[in-house]
Protein backbone atom coordinates (compact mmCIF):
# COMPACT_ATOMS: atom_id res chain seq x y z
CA UNK A 1 0.00 0.00 0.00
CA UNK A 2 1.35 3.62 -0.97
CA UNK A 3 0.98 5.44 2.27
CA UNK A 4 2.92 8.31 3.08
CA UNK A 5 3.95 8.96 6.77
CA UNK A 6 5.05 12.09 8.27
CA UNK A 7 5.29 13.13 11.92
CA UNK A 8 4.40 16.36 12.79
CA UNK A 9 5.06 17.44 15.97
CA UNK A 10 2.08 17.64 17.37
CA UNK A 11 0.42 15.14 15.42
CA UNK A 12 1.46 12.24 13.07
CA UNK A 13 -0.03 12.81 9.26
CA UNK A 14 -1.07 9.36 7.21
CA UNK A 15 -1.47 10.42 3.90
CA UNK A 16 -3.49 7.30 1.76
CA UNK A 17 -1.91 7.04 -1.75
CA UNK A 18 -4.65 4.83 -3.38
CA UNK A 19 -7.24 4.94 -5.22
CA UNK A 20 -8.95 2.20 -3.47
CA UNK A 21 -9.25 1.58 0.59
CA UNK A 22 -10.50 -1.83 0.49
CA UNK A 23 -10.47 -5.39 1.90
CA UNK A 24 -7.08 -5.93 -0.26
CA UNK A 25 -5.32 -3.10 1.56
CA UNK A 26 -6.98 -1.71 5.30
CA UNK A 27 -5.27 -4.27 6.80
CA UNK A 28 -1.89 -3.01 5.91
CA UNK A 29 -3.07 0.21 6.93
CA UNK A 30 -4.33 -1.18 10.22
CA UNK A 31 -0.55 -2.55 10.67
CA UNK A 32 1.12 0.78 9.87
CA UNK A 33 -1.66 2.68 12.51
CA UNK A 34 -0.81 -0.28 14.99
CA UNK A 35 2.82 0.67 14.71
CA UNK A 36 2.32 4.08 15.07
CA UNK A 37 0.29 3.37 18.52
CA UNK A 38 3.42 0.83 19.99
CA UNK A 39 6.33 3.84 19.47
CA UNK A 40 3.76 6.13 21.48
CA UNK A 41 2.43 8.41 18.98
CA UNK A 42 -1.30 8.23 19.38
CA UNK A 43 -2.32 11.54 17.45
CA UNK A 44 -3.01 10.53 13.93
CA UNK A 45 -4.19 12.74 11.20
CA UNK A 46 -5.09 10.07 8.36
CA UNK A 47 -6.06 12.21 4.85
CA UNK A 48 -8.16 10.49 2.46
CA UNK A 49 -7.47 13.00 -0.37
CA UNK A 50 -6.04 10.41 -3.08
CA UNK A 51 -9.13 8.01 -2.53
CA UNK A 52 -11.89 7.61 -4.50
CA UNK A 53 -13.41 4.30 -2.97
CA UNK A 54 -13.80 3.25 0.73
CA UNK A 55 -15.82 0.15 1.23
CA UNK A 56 -16.79 -1.67 4.93
CA UNK A 57 -13.29 -3.16 5.94
CA UNK A 58 -11.29 0.21 5.05
CA UNK A 59 -14.66 1.82 7.59
CA UNK A 60 -13.36 -0.93 9.53
CA UNK A 61 -9.96 -0.04 9.78
CA UNK A 62 -10.35 3.67 10.60
CA UNK A 63 -12.61 2.77 12.87
CA UNK A 64 -10.05 0.60 14.71
CA UNK A 65 -7.52 3.14 14.73
CA UNK A 66 -9.79 5.38 16.15
CA UNK A 67 -10.82 3.26 19.23
CA UNK A 68 -6.50 2.22 19.54
CA UNK A 69 -6.27 6.31 19.34
CA UNK A 70 -8.82 7.11 22.23
CA UNK A 71 -7.93 4.50 24.34
CA UNK A 72 -4.45 5.44 24.78
CA UNK A 73 -6.23 9.03 24.91
CA UNK A 74 -4.75 10.31 21.69
CA UNK A 75 -7.04 10.86 18.65
CA UNK A 76 -7.58 9.86 14.80
CA UNK A 77 -8.63 12.63 12.72
CA UNK A 78 -9.53 12.65 9.17
CA UNK A 79 -9.14 14.93 6.48
CA UNK A 80 -9.77 15.61 2.56
CA UNK A 81 -12.89 13.36 1.91
CA UNK A 82 -14.13 13.21 -1.37
CA UNK A 83 -17.70 13.33 -1.74
CA UNK A 84 -18.65 9.93 -2.53
CA UNK A 85 -16.43 8.98 0.36
CA UNK A 86 -17.79 11.89 2.79
CA UNK A 87 -20.97 10.13 1.59
CA UNK A 88 -20.10 6.07 2.63
CA UNK A 89 -19.63 7.80 6.47
CA UNK A 90 -22.61 9.60 6.38
CA UNK A 91 -24.21 6.41 5.49
CA UNK A 92 -22.93 4.42 8.44
CA UNK A 93 -23.01 7.31 10.67
CA UNK A 94 -19.19 7.58 11.37
CA UNK A 95 -19.61 11.26 10.47
CA UNK A 96 -20.09 11.19 13.99
CA UNK A 97 -18.04 9.35 15.35
CA UNK A 98 -14.85 11.37 13.57
CA UNK A 99 -13.81 14.50 13.05
CA UNK A 100 -13.35 15.41 9.53
CA UNK A 101 -11.57 18.41 8.17
CA UNK A 102 -11.28 19.78 4.82
CA UNK A 103 -7.97 19.02 4.52
CA UNK A 104 -4.65 18.22 6.38
CA UNK A 105 -3.23 21.24 7.50
CA UNK A 106 -6.46 22.27 9.60
CA UNK A 107 -6.23 18.53 10.90
CA UNK A 108 -3.17 19.15 11.93
CA UNK A 109 -3.68 22.72 13.60
CA UNK A 110 -7.13 21.07 15.42
CA UNK A 111 -4.05 19.24 17.86
CA UNK A 112 -2.09 22.11 18.31
CA UNK A 113 -5.06 24.06 20.15
CA UNK B 1 -37.51 2.47 -26.83
CA UNK B 2 -33.86 0.74 -27.02
CA UNK B 3 -33.36 -0.58 -23.63
CA UNK B 4 -29.99 -2.35 -22.27
CA UNK B 5 -29.75 -5.82 -22.12
CA UNK B 6 -26.36 -6.72 -20.50
CA UNK B 7 -24.56 -9.79 -19.03
CA UNK B 8 -20.96 -10.23 -18.00
CA UNK B 9 -20.07 -13.54 -16.08
CA UNK B 10 -16.85 -13.14 -13.94
CA UNK B 11 -14.39 -15.71 -12.64
CA UNK B 12 -11.75 -15.00 -10.88
CA UNK B 13 -8.94 -16.35 -7.98
CA UNK B 14 -10.72 -16.25 -4.71
CA UNK B 15 -8.06 -13.15 -3.44
CA UNK B 16 -9.03 -9.96 -2.77
CA UNK B 17 -6.21 -8.04 -5.42
CA UNK B 18 -9.75 -8.80 -7.92
CA UNK B 19 -11.85 -6.92 -5.93
CA UNK B 20 -10.80 -3.70 -7.67
CA UNK B 21 -11.54 -5.85 -11.28
CA UNK B 22 -14.88 -6.51 -10.46
CA UNK B 23 -15.74 -3.10 -8.63
CA UNK B 24 -14.63 -1.46 -11.52
CA UNK B 25 -16.87 -3.32 -14.45
CA UNK B 26 -19.99 -1.98 -12.13
CA UNK B 27 -18.59 1.62 -12.21
CA UNK B 28 -17.91 1.02 -16.28
CA UNK B 29 -21.71 -0.37 -16.75
CA UNK B 30 -22.56 2.11 -14.68
CA UNK B 31 -21.15 4.86 -17.01
CA UNK B 32 -22.47 3.27 -20.35
CA UNK B 33 -25.95 2.58 -19.35
CA UNK B 34 -28.67 3.83 -22.31
CA UNK B 35 -31.06 4.67 -20.01
CA UNK B 36 -30.40 5.96 -16.82
CA UNK B 37 -32.28 9.52 -15.31
CA UNK B 38 -30.33 9.64 -11.91
CA UNK B 39 -26.89 10.20 -10.98
CA UNK B 40 -24.84 8.22 -12.94
CA UNK B 41 -21.55 8.82 -10.60
CA UNK B 42 -23.29 7.61 -7.63
CA UNK B 43 -24.69 4.35 -9.22
CA UNK B 44 -21.36 3.94 -10.46
CA UNK B 45 -20.03 3.94 -6.88
CA UNK B 46 -22.89 2.05 -5.16
CA UNK B 47 -22.18 -0.88 -7.94
CA UNK B 48 -18.64 -0.51 -7.50
CA UNK B 49 -19.44 -0.93 -3.33
CA UNK B 50 -22.28 -3.83 -3.90
CA UNK B 51 -19.69 -5.97 -5.89
CA UNK B 52 -16.83 -5.26 -3.53
CA UNK B 53 -19.11 -6.06 -0.45
CA UNK B 54 -20.30 -9.52 -1.51
CA UNK B 55 -16.98 -10.79 -3.51
CA UNK B 56 -15.14 -9.66 -0.03
CA UNK B 57 -17.87 -11.74 1.71
CA UNK B 58 -17.84 -14.37 -0.74
CA UNK B 59 -13.52 -14.54 -0.15
CA UNK B 60 -13.52 -14.26 3.49
CA UNK B 61 -16.42 -15.67 5.13
CA UNK B 62 -17.80 -18.44 2.39
CA UNK B 63 -14.25 -19.66 0.58
CA UNK B 64 -12.55 -19.02 3.93
CA UNK B 65 -9.30 -16.81 2.21
CA UNK B 66 -8.52 -20.06 0.25
CA UNK B 67 -6.15 -18.18 -2.80
CA UNK B 68 -6.80 -21.62 -5.17
CA UNK B 69 -10.37 -21.35 -4.55
CA UNK B 70 -12.82 -19.53 -7.34
CA UNK B 71 -15.07 -16.50 -7.27
CA UNK B 72 -18.06 -16.38 -9.63
CA UNK B 73 -20.14 -13.31 -10.02
CA UNK B 74 -22.77 -12.55 -12.56
CA UNK B 75 -24.49 -8.84 -13.11
CA UNK B 76 -26.74 -8.61 -15.56
CA UNK B 77 -29.21 -6.00 -17.30
CA UNK B 78 -32.95 -7.30 -18.59
CA UNK B 79 -35.68 -4.70 -18.36
CA UNK B 80 -34.00 -2.26 -16.57
CA UNK B 81 -33.68 -4.40 -14.00
CA UNK B 82 -29.46 -4.65 -12.94
CA UNK B 83 -29.50 -7.97 -10.74
CA UNK B 84 -25.87 -9.01 -9.66
CA UNK B 85 -25.13 -12.87 -8.18
CA UNK B 86 -22.18 -13.70 -6.18
CA UNK B 87 -21.83 -17.68 -5.63
CA UNK B 88 -20.47 -19.15 -2.82
CA UNK B 89 -19.54 -22.81 -1.88
CA UNK B 90 -19.16 -22.00 1.81
CA UNK B 91 -21.54 -23.05 4.39
CA UNK B 92 -23.82 -20.38 4.30
CA UNK B 93 -25.60 -17.88 7.01
CA UNK B 94 -28.22 -16.13 8.88
CA UNK B 95 -28.14 -13.34 6.47
CA UNK B 96 -31.39 -11.30 8.34
CA UNK B 97 -29.26 -10.83 11.28
CA UNK B 98 -27.11 -8.54 9.55
CA UNK B 99 -29.38 -6.45 8.11
CA UNK B 100 -29.44 -3.75 10.55
CA UNK B 101 -25.82 -1.46 11.63
CA UNK B 102 -24.59 -2.45 14.92
CA UNK B 103 -23.24 -0.26 17.19
CA UNK B 104 -20.89 2.76 15.33
CA UNK B 105 -17.63 1.43 17.10
CA UNK B 106 -17.96 -2.40 16.03
CA UNK B 107 -15.01 -2.90 13.40
CA UNK B 108 -17.20 -5.23 11.23
CA UNK B 109 -20.39 -6.26 10.32
CA UNK B 110 -21.38 -2.74 7.79
CA UNK B 111 -21.22 -4.86 4.07
CA UNK B 112 -24.68 -6.51 4.36
CA UNK B 113 -26.10 -3.27 5.65
CA UNK B 114 -24.83 -1.39 3.16
CA UNK B 115 -25.81 -3.83 0.18
CA UNK B 116 -29.39 -3.86 1.85
CA UNK B 117 -29.39 -0.23 2.09
CA UNK B 118 -28.54 0.61 -1.61
CA UNK B 119 -29.97 -2.30 -3.59
CA UNK B 120 -34.44 -2.64 -3.79
CA UNK B 121 -34.16 -6.45 -3.35
CA UNK B 122 -31.72 -8.70 -2.06
CA UNK B 123 -31.40 -12.51 -1.12
CA UNK B 124 -29.34 -15.08 0.11
CA UNK B 125 -29.84 -18.82 -1.06
CA UNK B 126 -28.95 -22.10 -0.32
CA UNK B 127 -28.63 -23.96 -4.76
CA UNK B 128 -27.56 -27.10 -5.53
CA UNK B 129 -23.45 -26.40 -5.34
CA UNK B 130 -23.96 -23.50 -2.57
CA UNK B 131 -24.91 -20.78 -1.63
CA UNK B 132 -25.72 -17.54 -3.88
CA UNK B 133 -26.22 -13.85 -2.64
CA UNK B 134 -28.63 -11.61 -5.29
CA UNK B 135 -29.04 -8.25 -5.73
CA UNK B 136 -31.54 -6.64 -7.76
CA UNK B 137 -31.80 -2.74 -8.54
CA UNK B 138 -34.43 -1.36 -10.56
CA UNK B 139 -33.02 1.46 -12.99
CA UNK C 1 4.08 -19.58 -7.66
CA UNK C 2 0.36 -18.33 -7.81
CA UNK C 3 -1.21 -17.73 -11.27
CA UNK C 4 -3.70 -15.61 -12.38
CA UNK C 5 -6.87 -17.72 -13.65
CA UNK C 6 -9.80 -14.98 -15.13
CA UNK C 7 -12.48 -16.30 -17.39
CA UNK C 8 -15.13 -12.97 -18.53
CA UNK C 9 -17.93 -13.68 -20.79
CA UNK C 10 -19.98 -10.56 -21.97
CA UNK C 11 -22.94 -10.26 -23.79
CA UNK C 12 -23.87 -6.90 -24.85
CA UNK C 13 -26.18 -5.44 -27.51
CA UNK C 14 -24.79 -4.90 -30.89
CA UNK C 15 -23.97 -0.77 -30.83
CA UNK C 16 -20.93 1.06 -30.50
CA UNK C 17 -21.69 2.66 -27.24
CA UNK C 18 -20.68 -0.31 -25.67
CA UNK C 19 -16.98 -0.14 -26.89
CA UNK C 20 -15.69 1.24 -23.81
CA UNK C 21 -17.00 -0.99 -21.76
CA UNK C 22 -15.62 -3.89 -23.21
CA UNK C 23 -12.61 -2.01 -24.14
CA UNK C 24 -12.57 -0.48 -19.89
CA UNK C 25 -12.44 -4.50 -18.44
CA UNK C 26 -9.86 -5.24 -20.61
CA UNK C 27 -7.81 -2.42 -19.43
CA UNK C 28 -8.42 -3.47 -16.11
CA UNK C 29 -7.38 -7.03 -16.08
CA UNK C 30 -3.81 -5.84 -17.65
CA UNK C 31 -3.85 -3.58 -14.14
CA UNK C 32 -4.67 -6.18 -12.08
CA UNK C 33 -2.62 -9.24 -13.59
CA UNK C 34 -0.38 -11.04 -10.81
CA UNK C 35 2.73 -11.63 -12.61
CA UNK C 36 3.65 -9.70 -15.90
CA UNK C 37 7.01 -8.19 -16.31
CA UNK C 38 6.02 -6.19 -19.04
CA UNK C 39 4.93 -2.42 -18.93
CA UNK C 40 1.57 -2.68 -17.99
CA UNK C 41 0.43 0.61 -19.17
CA UNK C 42 0.99 -0.64 -22.94
CA UNK C 43 -0.83 -4.01 -22.40
CA UNK C 44 -3.58 -2.09 -21.24
CA UNK C 45 -3.98 0.04 -24.03
CA UNK C 46 -2.99 -3.26 -26.12
CA UNK C 47 -6.09 -5.08 -24.72
CA UNK C 48 -8.55 -2.14 -24.91
CA UNK C 49 -7.54 -2.00 -28.94
CA UNK C 50 -7.42 -5.37 -29.78
CA UNK C 51 -11.10 -5.55 -27.75
CA UNK C 52 -12.22 -2.35 -29.36
CA UNK C 53 -11.59 -3.55 -33.04
CA UNK C 54 -12.67 -6.81 -32.76
CA UNK C 55 -15.94 -5.86 -31.37
CA UNK C 56 -16.19 -3.00 -33.93
CA UNK C 57 -15.74 -5.19 -36.50
CA UNK C 58 -18.77 -8.28 -35.03
CA UNK C 59 -21.03 -5.13 -34.80
CA UNK C 60 -20.30 -3.27 -38.28
CA UNK C 61 -19.41 -6.26 -40.40
CA UNK C 62 -20.93 -9.34 -39.21
CA UNK C 63 -24.36 -8.03 -37.68
CA UNK C 64 -24.15 -5.64 -39.86
CA UNK C 65 -25.08 -2.83 -37.37
CA UNK C 66 -28.20 -4.00 -35.85
CA UNK C 67 -29.09 -2.80 -33.18
CA UNK C 68 -30.93 -5.63 -31.79
CA UNK C 69 -28.47 -8.18 -32.37
CA UNK C 70 -26.01 -9.23 -29.56
CA UNK C 71 -22.15 -9.54 -29.48
CA UNK C 72 -20.81 -11.82 -27.52
CA UNK C 73 -17.20 -11.67 -25.92
CA UNK C 74 -14.97 -14.04 -24.01
CA UNK C 75 -11.81 -13.13 -21.89
CA UNK C 76 -9.77 -16.03 -20.16
CA UNK C 77 -6.15 -15.83 -19.00
CA UNK C 78 -5.03 -19.55 -17.89
CA UNK C 79 -1.53 -21.01 -17.53
CA UNK C 80 0.35 -17.34 -18.35
CA UNK C 81 -1.68 -17.09 -22.05
CA UNK C 82 -4.33 -14.12 -22.55
CA UNK C 83 -7.48 -15.69 -24.90
CA UNK C 84 -9.79 -13.61 -26.39
CA UNK C 85 -12.76 -14.94 -28.34
CA UNK C 86 -15.07 -12.55 -30.47
CA UNK C 87 -17.93 -14.55 -31.91
CA UNK C 88 -20.28 -13.49 -34.63
CA UNK C 89 -23.04 -14.49 -36.91
CA UNK C 90 -22.56 -13.27 -40.00
CA UNK C 91 -21.41 -15.06 -43.09
CA UNK C 92 -17.55 -14.71 -42.86
CA UNK C 93 -14.69 -13.40 -44.46
CA UNK C 94 -11.55 -14.17 -46.11
CA UNK C 95 -9.10 -13.34 -42.49
CA UNK C 96 -6.06 -13.27 -44.01
CA UNK C 97 -6.38 -10.82 -46.99
CA UNK C 98 -6.22 -8.41 -44.18
CA UNK C 99 -2.64 -9.17 -41.91
CA UNK C 100 -0.68 -6.76 -44.11
CA UNK C 101 -1.47 -3.24 -43.62
CA UNK C 102 -2.66 -1.37 -46.71
CA UNK C 103 -2.02 2.09 -48.22
CA UNK C 104 -1.12 5.06 -45.43
CA UNK C 105 -4.03 6.96 -47.04
CA UNK C 106 -6.48 4.57 -46.82
CA UNK C 107 -9.63 5.17 -44.76
CA UNK C 108 -10.35 1.41 -43.54
CA UNK C 109 -8.78 -1.88 -42.91
CA UNK C 110 -6.00 -1.38 -40.32
CA UNK C 111 -8.48 -3.27 -37.68
CA UNK C 112 -7.00 -6.70 -38.51
CA UNK C 113 -3.40 -5.61 -39.15
CA UNK C 114 -3.37 -4.06 -35.61
CA UNK C 115 -4.61 -7.00 -33.78
CA UNK C 116 -2.23 -9.18 -35.50
CA UNK C 117 0.62 -7.18 -34.46
CA UNK C 118 -0.12 -6.68 -31.06
CA UNK C 119 -1.56 -10.38 -30.15
CA UNK C 120 0.51 -13.21 -30.49
CA UNK C 121 -1.66 -15.90 -32.13
CA UNK C 122 -5.04 -14.65 -34.08
CA UNK C 123 -7.50 -16.82 -36.57
CA UNK C 124 -10.86 -17.05 -37.56
CA UNK C 125 -12.87 -20.01 -37.31
CA UNK C 126 -16.43 -21.27 -38.29
CA UNK C 127 -18.37 -22.87 -35.29
CA UNK C 128 -21.72 -24.49 -35.54
CA UNK C 129 -23.03 -21.16 -34.69
CA UNK C 130 -21.60 -18.38 -36.93
CA UNK C 131 -18.10 -17.29 -36.37
CA UNK C 132 -15.23 -16.73 -34.09
CA UNK C 133 -12.35 -14.93 -33.59
CA UNK C 134 -9.49 -16.26 -31.07
CA UNK C 135 -6.89 -13.86 -30.20
CA UNK C 136 -3.73 -14.88 -28.10
CA UNK C 137 -1.21 -12.91 -26.17
CA UNK C 138 1.59 -14.34 -24.16
CA UNK C 139 1.97 -12.38 -21.02
CA UNK D 1 -19.31 14.12 -29.20
CA UNK D 2 -17.45 17.01 -27.21
CA UNK D 3 -15.99 19.13 -29.42
CA UNK D 4 -14.68 22.38 -29.67
CA UNK D 5 -14.33 24.27 -32.33
CA UNK D 6 -12.47 27.91 -32.61
CA UNK D 7 -12.02 29.65 -35.85
CA UNK D 8 -8.25 31.03 -35.19
CA UNK D 9 -8.26 32.73 -38.48
CA UNK D 10 -4.95 30.96 -40.27
CA UNK D 11 -6.64 27.67 -39.12
CA UNK D 12 -9.72 26.26 -37.18
CA UNK D 13 -8.86 24.57 -33.83
CA UNK D 14 -10.76 21.53 -33.31
CA UNK D 15 -10.04 20.14 -29.65
CA UNK D 16 -11.98 16.45 -29.28
CA UNK D 17 -13.02 16.71 -25.46
CA UNK D 18 -13.67 12.97 -25.25
CA UNK D 19 -11.23 10.09 -23.37
CA UNK D 20 -11.68 8.05 -26.34
CA UNK D 21 -12.12 8.44 -29.88
CA UNK D 22 -13.19 5.18 -31.71
CA UNK D 23 -15.69 3.89 -33.60
CA UNK D 24 -18.34 5.12 -31.35
CA UNK D 25 -17.67 8.59 -32.25
CA UNK D 26 -15.60 9.08 -34.78
CA UNK D 27 -18.27 9.56 -37.65
CA UNK D 28 -19.48 12.52 -35.78
CA UNK D 29 -15.77 13.58 -36.16
CA UNK D 30 -15.60 13.38 -39.98
CA UNK D 31 -18.89 15.33 -40.16
CA UNK D 32 -17.55 18.19 -38.34
CA UNK D 33 -14.61 18.41 -40.76
CA UNK D 34 -16.88 18.19 -43.54
CA UNK D 35 -19.34 21.11 -42.32
CA UNK D 36 -15.56 23.31 -42.08
CA UNK D 37 -14.68 22.05 -45.39
CA UNK D 38 -18.34 23.24 -47.00
CA UNK D 39 -17.72 26.32 -45.42
CA UNK D 40 -14.55 26.89 -47.13
CA UNK D 41 -12.23 26.45 -43.78
CA UNK D 42 -9.54 23.96 -45.18
CA UNK D 43 -6.99 24.46 -42.57
CA UNK D 44 -7.60 22.66 -39.27
CA UNK D 45 -5.72 21.78 -35.90
CA UNK D 46 -6.99 18.65 -34.41
CA UNK D 47 -6.06 18.77 -30.78
CA UNK D 48 -5.78 15.04 -29.18
CA UNK D 49 -5.12 16.40 -25.83
CA UNK D 50 -7.60 14.98 -23.78
CA UNK D 51 -7.27 11.74 -26.12
CA UNK D 52 -6.45 8.51 -24.05
CA UNK D 53 -7.60 6.62 -26.19
CA UNK D 54 -7.78 6.15 -30.72
CA UNK D 55 -8.79 2.81 -32.70
CA UNK D 56 -8.61 2.64 -36.30
CA UNK D 57 -11.84 3.70 -37.12
CA UNK D 58 -10.39 6.94 -35.22
CA UNK D 59 -7.37 7.05 -37.44
CA UNK D 60 -9.41 6.72 -40.34
CA UNK D 61 -11.66 10.16 -39.64
CA UNK D 62 -8.20 11.75 -39.48
CA UNK D 63 -6.93 10.23 -42.38
CA UNK D 64 -10.43 11.92 -44.16
CA UNK D 65 -9.82 14.70 -42.98
CA UNK D 66 -6.66 15.09 -44.16
CA UNK D 67 -7.06 14.47 -47.56
CA UNK D 68 -10.06 16.72 -47.57
CA UNK D 69 -7.79 19.45 -46.95
CA UNK D 70 -5.22 18.34 -49.06
CA UNK D 71 -7.25 17.97 -52.21
CA UNK D 72 -8.52 21.30 -51.26
CA UNK D 73 -5.74 22.96 -50.99
CA UNK D 74 -5.46 23.18 -47.23
CA UNK D 75 -3.89 21.30 -44.35
CA UNK D 76 -4.93 19.47 -41.23
CA UNK D 77 -2.05 18.58 -38.56
CA UNK D 78 -2.33 17.01 -35.16
CA UNK D 79 -1.30 18.43 -32.05
CA UNK D 80 -1.27 17.02 -27.82
CA UNK D 81 -0.73 13.78 -28.56
CA UNK D 82 -0.15 11.28 -25.85
CA UNK D 83 2.42 9.29 -25.94
CA UNK D 84 0.31 6.01 -26.15
CA UNK D 85 -1.82 7.45 -28.94
CA UNK D 86 1.48 8.75 -30.84
CA UNK D 87 2.71 5.09 -31.05
CA UNK D 88 -0.48 4.06 -32.89
CA UNK D 89 0.47 6.14 -35.18
CA UNK D 90 4.34 5.31 -35.65
CA UNK D 91 2.33 1.37 -35.85
CA UNK D 92 0.44 2.55 -38.41
CA UNK D 93 2.99 4.78 -40.44
CA UNK D 94 0.71 8.00 -40.32
CA UNK D 95 3.05 9.73 -38.17
CA UNK D 96 5.04 10.19 -41.75
CA UNK D 97 1.96 11.33 -43.39
CA UNK D 98 0.56 13.80 -40.29
CA UNK D 99 2.73 17.21 -39.23
CA UNK D 100 2.36 16.47 -35.86
CA UNK D 101 2.76 19.46 -32.89
CA UNK D 102 3.40 19.09 -29.31
CA UNK D 103 0.80 21.38 -28.73
CA UNK D 104 -2.06 23.92 -30.31
CA UNK D 105 -0.25 26.69 -30.17
CA UNK D 106 2.76 25.48 -32.71
CA UNK D 107 0.32 23.84 -34.73
CA UNK D 108 -1.87 27.16 -35.09
CA UNK D 109 1.78 28.92 -35.65
CA UNK D 110 2.66 26.62 -38.17
CA UNK D 111 -0.18 27.90 -40.68
CA UNK D 112 1.06 31.52 -40.45
CA UNK D 113 4.23 31.33 -41.42
N1 LIG E 1 -20.93 -15.47 1.88
C1 LIG E 1 -20.92 -15.67 3.23
N2 LIG E 1 -20.77 -16.90 3.75
C2 LIG E 1 -20.74 -17.10 5.09
N3 LIG E 1 -20.88 -16.12 5.99
C3 LIG E 1 -21.02 -14.86 5.55
C4 LIG E 1 -21.05 -14.56 4.15
N4 LIG E 1 -21.24 -13.23 4.00
C5 LIG E 1 -21.31 -12.72 5.25
N5 LIG E 1 -21.18 -13.69 6.18
C6 LIG E 1 -21.28 -13.52 7.66
O1 LIG E 1 -22.02 -12.34 7.92
C7 LIG E 1 -21.26 -11.45 8.73
C8 LIG E 1 -21.58 -10.01 8.40
O2 LIG E 1 -21.11 -9.68 7.10
P1 LIG E 1 -20.85 -8.17 6.70
O3 LIG E 1 -22.05 -7.36 7.09
O4 LIG E 1 -20.48 -8.13 5.28
O5 LIG E 1 -19.66 -7.68 7.61
P2 LIG E 1 -18.14 -8.21 7.74
O6 LIG E 1 -17.82 -8.98 6.50
O7 LIG E 1 -17.36 -6.96 7.89
O8 LIG E 1 -18.12 -9.06 8.98
C9 LIG E 1 -19.82 -11.84 8.51
O9 LIG E 1 -18.99 -11.49 9.60
C10 LIG E 1 -19.91 -13.34 8.33
O10 LIG E 1 -19.95 -14.01 9.57
N1 LIG F 1 -16.37 -10.23 -38.23
C1 LIG F 1 -16.34 -9.93 -39.54
N2 LIG F 1 -17.28 -10.44 -40.37
C2 LIG F 1 -17.28 -10.14 -41.70
N3 LIG F 1 -16.33 -9.37 -42.29
C3 LIG F 1 -15.37 -8.84 -41.52
C4 LIG F 1 -15.32 -9.08 -40.12
N4 LIG F 1 -14.24 -8.45 -39.62
C5 LIG F 1 -13.65 -7.84 -40.65
N5 LIG F 1 -14.31 -8.06 -41.81
C6 LIG F 1 -13.93 -7.58 -43.16
O1 LIG F 1 -12.55 -7.32 -43.15
C7 LIG F 1 -12.28 -5.98 -43.59
C8 LIG F 1 -11.04 -5.44 -42.89
O2 LIG F 1 -11.28 -5.28 -41.51
P1 LIG F 1 -10.40 -4.27 -40.66
O3 LIG F 1 -8.97 -4.53 -40.94
O4 LIG F 1 -10.82 -4.39 -39.22
O5 LIG F 1 -10.73 -2.83 -41.19
P2 LIG F 1 -12.10 -2.00 -41.27
O6 LIG F 1 -13.03 -2.59 -40.28
O7 LIG F 1 -11.66 -0.60 -40.97
O8 LIG F 1 -12.59 -2.14 -42.67
C9 LIG F 1 -13.56 -5.24 -43.27
O9 LIG F 1 -13.71 -4.12 -44.09
C10 LIG F 1 -14.62 -6.29 -43.54
O10 LIG F 1 -14.92 -6.36 -44.91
Amino acid sequence: MNLQIEDKGAAVLMAVQEERLDAHNSGELKNHMLKLFEEGKNNLVVDLQAVRFVDSSGLGALVSGFKNASSRNGNLKLSGLQLQVKSMFELTRLHRVFEIYTDSDEALASFQQ
Amino acid sequence: MITDRIAVDIKVPNQTRYLCLIGHIGENIARTLRNYSGDREKLAYDLNLVLTEAMANAIQHANEGDPDKEVHIEISIISQRLIIRVFDFGEGFDFKQYVRPGHPLDEHGRGIYLMHSIMDEISYQQTESGHVLKMIKDL
